[in-house]
C-alpha cells in the first residue's frame, strides 16, 4: 500500500508540471493577456496564504485571526531587501523569500509561546491583537516608511516563480501532515488532553505547526511586495487576515486541496463581478453567505480532493449507468 | 458609459478613457466624489461634441482603495478595454502601485487627488490635478499670523495621510519661519473618530487658532469634538475642507463659525464656469460638490483637452500635450510644474453664520 | 390500566446508517418496561426519538394518544415526558443547585421546590453535600444522581433513564434500582434502557431485547430472566 | 486638570464600547459565535435614527424607539436567517463565523447602496451644557452616555442571574441538547439574545452618533472591534465583565493618545489585552473553568 | 514481586475539598491490581495524580524507583504510565488506525525534514507503525473497522478503541477508569477475557477502576478501596469483599453475586 502512495506522488507530480507548461505556453503566447497574468500570480499567492493557514486553523484547529500580520512582516522584510540588494533579480526574490519567511516564523514564535498556552477562542483574539500591533508598528516606524509605506520594491515576482513556490508550500504542507507530527497535529486538534497522554509533546507541535503555517505567511509576502511594487501597512489589517481564513473554511478546514480551490475562485469572484460595478461587494457577499449556508463544511469538507478519488468515483458512476442500461 | 462593461474595443469613433477609482470600501466617499466629477464632465463633453468629433468613452472600476485591485483593474483597462488614456486614481497607496505600472506603458495618466509628492515620480506620463502640499501650507500659516493676528497656533493632523502630514510640515515651517509659535501637535490615524483627547491636549495649550489639515468628513467630527471639549478657537483648514458644511447637521454648525480654509474653487466665485459647475453638480448628484468632485472634473477636463491638442491617440503625443496644458478650470487655471504637478491659485474662504463666505484670493508673505 | 407510550414501526438513520429498522413497543400507565440490548443496538436512539431529540425517518410514537413526533423537543418535556440521558449531559458550570433548578424549567409551582429538593437530597444526600460545588467537578457516579434528580424535578407522568446504573458503585446501583421503584410507585411509568440487565429485569414489568436496531423479544421481565438465550446474551452466562 | 478630563473622555467612549460589548458578550456566551455582524446592527441603528429623525422628522423618542425596534428584528432575522440553519446543522462554529462575516460585509455594501458612500451628518440632539468637576467639565453628553450604560448593564445582569429567561439562556449556552429535555426552548432564547444584544447596540449607535456625529456605511466595524476586544477583557459572557473591559480599553486608549502617542495607541491597547490573557486566561472577569477529566 | 509502580501518603485538595489524603498504592510487575469505592471516592483523581493532569499537594510518586511527580503528562506516558478516560476521549474525526498510530509517537523518530522529503526512515518507520496498529486493533478485536471514524463506534468498542491507543504508548503500567462501564455482564465477561490477555501478551500491570464487582474478583490480583479520598482496606479480593467498613461504605448489603 505504501509503494502505491509511492507512484501516485509521481502521477501528482507530472500533473502539476503539465499545468504548470501549459500556462506558461499560454502566457507567453499572450493567450493569457497581463491581466489574467497578474489575477494568476494573485491566486498563486493566495494558495500559499490559505493553504499554510489551513495547517494552523485546520489542522491544528487554532483559530487564527492575524495571518495577514505575519504575511507583513514577511513582505517589508523582503522589500526592504530587494530594495537594497544588489543581488541578481532571481537570486535576490529567493533570499526575500527565505528572510522574509524567517522573520515571520522568529514574529510567529514570539507570540505563539504565550498565545499557545491559551485555549479555543483566546489564541484567535490573542492573534488578531498581535497581527493589529505589527500593523500599527509598521505605521509608526521610520524604515518602513510609516504610514506613507515603501514604494519602487523591484517587480522581481513573475508567473513561475509564484506557480514554483506555491507547488512546493502545498507539496510540503501535505507531506508534513501526513506525516508522524501531522498526526501529531491533528490529534491536538481533536481532544489536547488525550493527545498529551498518548504521550505528544503538545506545545512543541503547537508551535511547529504554528511557526510553518507563519512561515509561508512570510514567503507569500516577499512575493507579494515583489509583484504590487508598494507597501502600506494599511493593506494588512484584520480584514485581510479574515480575508485569508474565509479562504480556508471555504475551502474545508482541514483540506488542503480545498484550500487551493477557495483561493482561486475568491481571487477570481471580485474580478468576475467588475461588470456590477458598485454592487460587485453586495453580490460577493451574498454568495459568500450562501456557500456557507449550503455548504457548512466548506466546498471539500474535510476530504482533499485526489484523482485516485475521483476515478474511484468515475467507476463508480460507470457501473450505476451500465446497471442503469441493463436495467433498461 | 460608465460601469466596467469591459472588453469593447475601442471602435474609431469613440476615445477610451479609463477610470479608477475606490467606488465601494472604507474611502469610497472620496472615489465616488471624484467619480462623480469625472463623470459629469465626461457627459457635458460629450453634450458639446466630445473631443474633435469623437464621443468619450469613460470605462471606471472599483479598486475598494486596494492597491493589488487597482493594478488588476488598470491591467484590465489597458489590455481588455484598450484604453487611451487614464484618470485615475484616487488615494496615494493604489495610484503609486498603478503609476509604477503606467510608467512602463507610458500611457497617460492623471490622478485627480492622489497628493504625495512621489506619485507622479516614476514616470514623465503621470499627472496630478490636485495642489502637492507645500503651496497651501505656507499660504495658510501666513495668513493665520498677518490676517487672523494668530500669536500661537496648534496642529492636529492625521499622521496616515500625506496630504495631512505634507500640510503639516510646511505650515510648521512657515509658522517658525513668521514666529507663528507652535505650541501644540498632536496628531491621528486614519480612520480615527475619537478626537477628544488630541483636542483636550490641544485645549490645555491653549493656542490662538488650531489648524486641521484634513478632508472634510474629518475635520467636521474634529470640529464638533473641539466644541464638546470647549476648545473654542478659531480653526483654519486647506483645501480637502471644500464641502464640510454639508457634513455638519444644522445643529453643528456652530462649531466651525469663524473658521477659515483656503481652496482651489468657491461658488462665491464670479466665474461662470464654476458657478455652472457648483449649480449642475448640486442638481445631478443632491449634494454640494466637495474639492475630489472638482479636481475630477478638472482631471477628466485636462486629460480630454490634451487629447484633443495632440488630434491623436498617440499616448506619447498625450503626454506632450499634457505637459504644456494651458487649462482653465473650476479649480483655477492649471499649467503643470517640471514634476507634472500643478500651479494654481488659492482662494481664502470663512465661514459665517453657516455659510461659506469668499475672503479673496492669497497668496504667502 | 391504559396505555401511555406507543411507538409503531420506528425508522431511524443517522446520514447513511439505518439505527433503528422498525421497532414497535408500548408502555402501559403506571409499569416499568425495560429495553435490554448490546452496545449500539440503538436503544440511545430510541429515548433520542422519544424525546424528539432526533428525527425518525418513519413510525409513530404516540403518548396518552397525542402524536409526539409533531411536536418540538421542549413541547413533549412539558407535557410529561422527561429522560435522564446517557453520559448525564448535566449542565456542568451550573451548580448542583442550579442544574435542579433547570430540571425544573417547565413547571409553574415554584412553591412545591424546596419540598421536592429535599425528596430528591433524601435518596440522593450526596447532592445535598455539594449543594453548591460546579457540576462538571463532580465525580462520575455523583453527575449521574444529579442526572437524576433533575429529570425527576420536572415531575413527568413518565420517566426515560439511559441506563442510570452507569458507574455507579453496587451499593448506590441499588440505590438508584430503589428510586426508580419507588418513583414508579408513586405512580410515575416508567421507561428504562439498562446493561444491568439482572437488576432491570427484577425491578421491570415487562422487557423487551433489542438487537442491532430490531426488536428480538419481548414479554414478561421475569420470563425472559429465564430464558436461555437472555442468559446467554445478556446475563453473562 | 488634563488627566481628569482625559479620564472622562475615557469613560466616555468607555461606556460605548461597553454597550456594544455586552451584545458580543451575550451572543458569544450562547452560541459560541463571534457575531462579526454585530458592528453593523450600530450602523444600522445609526441611519435609523438618521432617518427617523432627519428624513421623516419624528421626535427623537419615536426615533429612538423605531431604531430600538428596527436593530432588534434586524437581529433576530440575521440569527433567523444566516445562522439558525448552520446551528441545527450542528456545523463547524466557524461556517457561521464566516457566515457572519458574510452578513457583516453585505450589510455595509447595502446601506452603501441605499445612502451612499457619504457621511451622513447626525443632528445634535442631546441637551447642551456641562458640569464642572473640580477644574475638568463633563459634558451632559458624557453623563447621559454614562448613566444609560450602567442602567442598562444592571438591568441585563439581573435578567441574565434572576429570571427564567436568563438561566434559560445560561442552560443552552452549555448544552442546547440537553436544555431541550428541561423543556427550554433554545431557538427562542437564542432569538431573544439576539433580539437583546441589538437593541442595546442601537442605544449605543444613538449615543456615538450623538458624539462622532458622523452616519457612514462603515462605521461599525472599527467601533465592533474595539468592543469586541473589550468584551473579551473583561471575560467574554459576563455581563459586569463586558462593563468593565468597556470602560478600562476607554480610558487605556485616550490616555496613550494623550500621554504617549496617539499613533501607537491601538497597540498599547492590544499589548494590554494580550498582558491581560497571559495573567487571566478568561479575561478580568471571565471564570476560567478547568474541564474535569 | 518487584515494585513498579509505587505513591506514599499522596494526597491534594481542590480548594476546601480534600479529594485525597495519604494514598499508598503498590503495584508490581505484570499485577492486576482494582482500585475501587464508593463514587466521589478519589478514585479518578488518583488516576489525574498519576498522570500530571493535577498536580498532588503533598505526597510522591515513583515509576521504577524514580519519581515522576512534577513531570509532564506526555513525558509520564512515555515513561510508561498509559491511561484511558471515565468519559471517553478519542480523536472522534479521525480514522481507527490513526487513533492508534498517533499513540506510537513515542518510538517514532524520523525528523520533520525526513518526513516531508519522504526518506527511507519515514517509510520504513510507518510502514512498522501501521502493521503494530492493527496488531493491536486484532487484539482488542477492532481490526474490522480500522478505517471507520472513531465517533461511529458504538459506546463499548469506543472503550475498546482507547485500551489500543493506551497500549500504543508501550506502557509498563495500564491505568483503566471503568473499561466496563456501559457494557453488559456478556460483554464484561469479554472484557474480562481481554484484559487478561492483554496482561499476558504485552507483560503490563494494570491498575484498574471499575464497580462491577463480579468483573473485579475475577480478574483482579490485589484490591484498594477508597473512601472519602483514603484508603479503607485493601488486600486479596476474597478478604476485602468480606470486610465489614468496605460492605457498608461500598458494597451495600444484599450484594446478589
Ligand atoms: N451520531 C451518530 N452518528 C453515526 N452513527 C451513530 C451516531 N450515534 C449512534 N450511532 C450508531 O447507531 C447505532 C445505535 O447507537 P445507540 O447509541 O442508540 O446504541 P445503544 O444501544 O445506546 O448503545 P450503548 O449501549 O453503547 O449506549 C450504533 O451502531 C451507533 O454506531
Ligand atoms: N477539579 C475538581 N475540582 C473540585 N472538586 C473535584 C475536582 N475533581 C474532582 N473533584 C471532587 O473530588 C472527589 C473525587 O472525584 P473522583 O472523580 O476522583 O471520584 P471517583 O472516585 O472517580 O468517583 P466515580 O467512581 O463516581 O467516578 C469528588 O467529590 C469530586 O467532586
Ligand atoms: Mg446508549
Ligand atoms: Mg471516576
Amino acid at each position: 500500500m505504501m509503494k502505491k502512495k509511492g507512484k501516485s506522488y509521481l502521477i501528482n507530480f507530472a500533473l502539476v508540471a503539465v499545468l504548470f507548461v501549459v500556462l506558461q505556453v499560454l502566457i507567453s503566447s499572450g493567450v493569457i493577456n497581463r491581466y489574467y497574468n497578474g489575477i494568476l500570480m494573485l491566486v498563486g499567492i493566495n494558495v500559499i496564504l490559505a493553504v499554510s493557514l489551513n495547517l494552523a486553523t485546520g489542522f491544528l484547529g487554532q483559530l487564527v485571526l492575524g495571518h495577514a500580520g505575519f504575511m507583513a512582516v514577511g513582505a517589508y522584510t523582503a522589500a526592504l531587501f530587494t530594495l537594497n540588494s544588489s543581488l541578481p533579480e532571481g537570486l535576490a526574490l529567493v533570499v526575500g523569500m527565505v528572510l522574509g519567511g524567517l522573520v515571520a516564523a522568529v514574529f510567529s514564535a514570539v507570540i505563539g509561546i504565550p498565545a499557545l498556552r491559551l485555549r479555543g477562542d483566546y489564541i484567535a483574539i490573542l492573534t488578531l491583537g498581535f497581527g493589529e500591533i505589527i500593523r500599527v508598528l509598521l505605521n509608526s516606524l521610520e524604515f518602513t516608511g510609516g504610514a506613507k509605506g515603501l514604494n519602487g520594491i523591484p517587480a522581481y515576482t513573475t508567473f513561475p516563480s509564484v506557480f514554483i513556490v506555491a507547488a512546493l508550500t502545498v507539496y510540503i504542507i501535505y507531506a508534513f501532515i501526513n506525516s508522524r507530527h501531522g498526526r501529531a497535529v491533528i490529534a491536538i486538534r481533536e481532544d489536547e488532553i488525550a493527545a498529551e497522554s498518548a504521550g505528544i509533546h503538545t506545545t512543541y507541535y503547537k508551535m511547529l505547526a504554528f511557526i510553518l503555517s507563519a512561515f509561508f505567511a512570510g514567503v507569500a509576502g516577499a512575493l507579494y511586495a515583489n509583484y504590487i511594487g508598494v507597501l502600506a501597512p494599511a493593506k494588512f489589517d484584520f480584514n485581510y487576515s479574515v480575508e485569508i481564513l474565509l479562504m480556508v473554511v471555504m475551502g474545508g478546514m482541514g483540506s488542503i486541496t480545498g484550500s487551493i480551490v477557495a483561493a482561486v475562485v475568491l481571487t477570481f469572484l471580485p474580478e468576475l463581478l467588475r461588470g456590477f460595478s458598485d454592487y460587485r461587494m453586495l453580490i460577493y457577499s451574498a454568495i459568500l453567505i450562501a456557500i456557507m449556508l449550503f455548504k457548512p463544511t466548506g466546498l471539500l469538507g474535510q476530504q482533499e480532493f485526489s484523482l485516485a478519488g475521483l476515478a474511484k468515483r468515475g467507476k463508480r458512476w460507470f457501473a450505476k449507468r451500465k446497471k442503469g442500461k441493463e436495467g433498461a | 458609459a460608465c460601469g466596467g462593461q469591459g472588453g469593447s474595443t475601442g471602435d474609431a469613433d469613440t476615445i477610451k478613457i479609463g477610470g479608477l477609482a475606490p467606488l465601494t470600501g472604507e474611502v469610497s466617499q472620496y472615489g465616488v466624489a471624484v467619480n462623480n466629477g469625472a463623470k459629469m464632465k465626461v457627459e457635458e463633453l460629450n453634450a458639446a461634441g466630445g473631443i474633435n468629433g469623437k464621443q468619450i468613452d469613460y470605462v471606471v472600476y472599483d479598486e475598494k482603495g486596494d492597491a493589488t485591485e487597482a493594478v488588476n483593474a488598470y491591467n484590465r483597462l489597458l489590455q481588455d478595454d484598450k484604453i487611451v488614456a487614464l484618470v485615475g486614481d484616487v488615494t496615494t497607496q493604489p495610484t503609486q502601485a498603478v503609476a509604477q505600472q503606467a510608467a512602463k506603458d507610458g500611457i497617460p495618466m492623471i490622478t485627480a487627488s492622489a497628493s504625495a509628492l512621489a506619485v507622479t515620480t516614476p514616470g514623465k506620463n503621470i499627472f496630478r490635478a490636485c495642489f502637492t502640499d507645500p503651496a497651501q501650507g505656507e499660504i495658510l500659516a501666513s495668513y493665520a499670523y498677518e490676517e487672523m493676528g494668530a500669536k500661537t497656533a496648534a496642529v492636529i493632523y492625521d499622521n496616515g495621510s500625506d496630504y495631512s502630514v505634507g500640510l503639516m510640515e510646511t505650515f510648521e515651517s512657515k509658522a517658525k519661519e513668521l514666529g507663528l509659535e507652535i505650541v501644540a501637535k498632536e496628531a491621528y490615524n486614519t480612520g480615527d473618530k475619537d478626537f477628544k483627547a488630541q483636542l483636550t491636549n490641544i485645549k490645555a495649550a491653549n493656542p490662538d487658532i488650531v489648524f486641521i489639515p484634513d478632508y472634510y468628513e474629518t475635520v467636521a467630527l474634529i470640529a464638533v469634538q473641539a466644541k464638546d471639549v470647549g476648545l473654542t478657537c478659531p480653526k483654519i483648514g486647506a483645501d480637502g475642507w471644500e464641502g464640510v458644511l454639508g457634513k455638519l447637521d444644522a445643529s453643528n454648525v456652530d462649531a466651525l463659525e469663524g473658521c477659515y480654509y483656503s481652496s482651489q474653487f468657491t461658488k462665491e466665485s464670479t466665474d461662470e464656469a464654476m458657478q455652472n459647475f457648483y449649480k449642475n453638480y448640486t442638481e445631478k448628484y443632491g449634494e454640494e460638490p466637495t474639492m475630489f468632485a472638482a479636481l475630477g472634473y478638472d482631471a477628466m477636463g485636462m486629460m480630454a483637452q490634451a487629447i484633443g491638442e495632440a488630434g491623436t491617440t498617440d499616448s506619447a503625443e498625450i503626454v506632450d500635450a499634457m505637459t504644456n496644458i494651458q487649462y482653465q478650470g473650476v479649480t483655477g487655471s492649471i499649467t503643470f510644474d517640471e514634476n507634472r504637478n500643478p500651479t494654481k491659485t488659492v482662494f481664502m474662504i470663512s465661514i459665517e453664520g453657516g455659510e461659506y463666505k469668499f475672503a479673496g484670493t492669497y497668496d504667502a508673505k | 390500566m391504559s396505555e401511555m407510550l406507543r411507538v409503531k414501526d420506528l425508522h431511524v438513520y443517522y446520514d447513511a446508517i439505518h439505527a433503528i429498522k422498525g421497532v414497535s413497543f408500548d408502555v402501559q400507565e403506571g409499569e416499568i418496561v425495560t429495553l435490554i440490548g448490546a452496545n449500539g443496538a440503538g436503544k440511545t436512539t430510541i429515548l433520542q426519538a422519544i424525546s424528539g431529540l432526533l428525527k425518525p425517518k418513519e413510525g409513530e410514537i404516540d403518548f396518552l394518544g397525542e402524536n409526539l413526533l409533531a411536536l418540538p423537543a421542549h413541547t413533549i418535556v412539558r407535557r410529561g415526558v422527561a429522560q435522564v440521558p446517557e453520559g448525564r449531559r448535566i449542565f456542568s458550570q451550573l451548580t448542583v443547585q442550579e442544574n435542579l433548578e433547570m430540571g425544573a424549567f417547565s413547571r409553574k409551582d415554584t412553591r412545591n421546590f424546596s419540598k421536592d429538593y429535599e425528596m430528591i437530597f433524601e435518596h440522593l444526600p450526596r447532592l445535598k453535600e455539594r449543594r453548591k460545588q460546579m457540576a462538571g467537578t463532580l465525580s462520575g457516579g455523583e453527575q449521574q444522581m444529579l442526572a437524576i434528580g433533575r429529570a425527576l424535578m420536572s415531575k413527568p407522568k413518565m420517566l426515560l433513564l439511559d441506563e442510570p446504573s452507569m458507574g455507579l458503585s453496587p451499593i448506590l446501583v441499588q440505590e438508584i434500582f430503589h428510586i426508580i421503584e419507588n418513583v414508579n410507585k408513586t405512580g410515575m411509568t416508567v421507561l428504562l434502557v439498562e446493561q444491568n440487565a439482572k437488576m432491570a429485569l427484577k425491578i421491570a414489568s415487562r422487557a423487551y431485547v433489542l438487537e442491532t436496531g430490531k426488536i428480538a423479544m419481548s414479554g414478561d421481565a421475569g420470563e425472559l430472566a429465564k430464558d436461555p438465550k437472555v442468559q446467554e446474551a445478556y446475563l453473562g452466562g | 486638570m488634563n488627566v481628569l478630563s482625559q479620564i472622562i473622555n475615557g469613560l466616555h467612549i468607555g461606556s460605548i464600547y461597553a454597550l456594544v460589548a455586552l451584545g458580543y458578550s451575550m451572543v458569544y456566551g450562547i452560541i459560541k459565535l463571534i457575531n462579526f455582524a454585530h458592528g453593523e446592527i450600530i450602523m444600522v441603528g445609526a441611519y435609523a435614527v438618521y432617518v427617523m429623525l432627519v428624513l421623516v422628522g419624528t421626535p427623537l423618542w419615536i426615533a429612538v424607539l423605531v431604531s430600538l425596534l428596527f436593530c432588534a428584528c434586524m437581529g433576530m432575522l440575521i440569527e433567523r436567517v444566516a445562522y439558525r440553519r448552520l446551528r441545527n446543522k450542528n456545523a463547524p462554529r466557524i461556517s457561521l463565523l464566516i457566515t457572519a462575516i458574510g452578513v457583516s460585509i453585505f450589510l455595509q455594501n447595502l446601506a452603501q447602496t441605499i445612502f451612499s458612500s457619504s457621511g451622513k451628518s447626525f443632528p445634535n440632539v442631546m441637551p447642551q451644557g456641562s458640569i464642572r468637576l473640580g477644574d475638568a467639565e463633563i459634558s451632559a453628553l458624557t453623563l447621559i452616555t454614562l448613566a444609560t450604560a450602567a442602567v442598562l448593564m444592571i438591568g441585563l445582569q439581573l435578567l441574565v442571574s434572576k429570571t427564567k429567561m436568563g438561566k434559560a439562556m445560561r442552560a443552552v449556552s452549555e448544552d442546547a441538547g440537553a436544555a431541550k429535555l428541561m423543556g427550554i426552548n433554545t431557538n427562542v432564547t437564542i432569538t431573544w439574545t439576539f433580539a437583546i444584544g441589538s437593541a442595546l447596540a442601537s442605544i449605543a449607535a444613538l449615543l456615538y452618533s450623538s458624539a462622532y456625529p458622523l452616519v457612514t456605511p462603515y462605521m461599525g466595524s472599527t467601533l465592533g472591534l474595539k468592543a469586541f476586544i473589550a468584551a473579551v477583557l473583561g471575560g467574554i459572557g459576563s455581563v459586569p465583565g463586558a462593563m468593565l473591559g468597556g470602560f478600562l480599553l476607554g480610558i487605556a486608549e485616550t490616555l496613550a493618545k494623550g500621554y504617549i502617542s496617539s499613533v501607537v495607541a491601538d497597540a498599547i491597547v492590544f499589548g494590554i489585552l494580550i498582558l491581560v490573557l497571559l495573567i487571566r486566561p478568561a479575561g478580568l472577569l471571565g471564570r476560567n473553568v478547568k474541564e474535569k477529566v | 514481586m518487584a515494585k513498579l509502580l509505587e505513591t506514599e501518603n499522596l494526597g491534594i485538595a481542590f480548594g476546601g475539598l480534600r479529594a485525597l489524603s495519604d494514598v499508598t498504592l503498590e503495584i508490581g510487575r505484570g499485577e492486576i491490581v482494582g482500585l475501587i469505592g464508593p463514587n466521589g471516592a478519589g478514585k479518578t483523581t488518583v488516576f489525574n495524580l498519576l498522570t500530571d493532569v493535577y498536580m498532588p499537594t503533598e505526597g510522591t510518586i515513583t515509576l521504577e524507583g524514580k519519581s515522576i511527580v512534577g513531570k509532564k503528562t506526555y513525558q509520564i506516558t512515555r515513561a510508561g504510565i498509559a491511561r484511558t478516560f471515565q468519559n471517553i476521549r478519542l480523536f472522534k474525526d479521525i480514522s481507527v488506525i490513526d487513533n492508534v498510530k498517533i499513540a506510537m509517537e513515542g518510538d517514532m523518530h524520523y525528523s520533520a525534514l525526513a518526513g516531508i522529503l519522504r526518506l527511507p526512515s519515514y517509510w520504513r518507520e510507518e510502514k512498522a507503525a501501521d502493521l503494530r496498529a492493527r496488531e493491536l486493533l486484532r487484539v482488542v478485536d477492532l481490526e474490522d473497522f480500522a478505517d471507520a471514524k472513531a465517533k461511529n463506534l458504538p459506546y463499548g468498542q469506543q472503550r475498546k478503541l482507547e485500551i489500543a491507543r493506551a497500549l500504543a504508548t508501550q506502557p509498563k503500567v495500564l491505568l483503566l477508569d471503568e473499561p466496563a462501564a456501559g457494557m453488559n455482564p456478556t460483554e464484561t465477561q469479554e472484557l474480562a477475557e481481554m484484559i487478561e490477555k492483554i496482561r499476558k501478551k504485552f507483560d503490563v500491570a494494570i491498575l484498574l477502576i471499575e464497580h462491577d464487582m463480579s468483573f473485579v474478583m475475577e480478574i483482579c490480583e490485589k484490591l484498594y478501596v477508597l473512601d472519602y479520598g483514603m484508603v479503607i482496606a485493601q488486600g486479596k479480593p476474597e478478604d476485602v469483599r468480606k470486610d465489614p467498613k468496605v460492605i457498608a461504605a461500598y458494597l451495600g448489603g444484599n450484594e446478589d453475586e
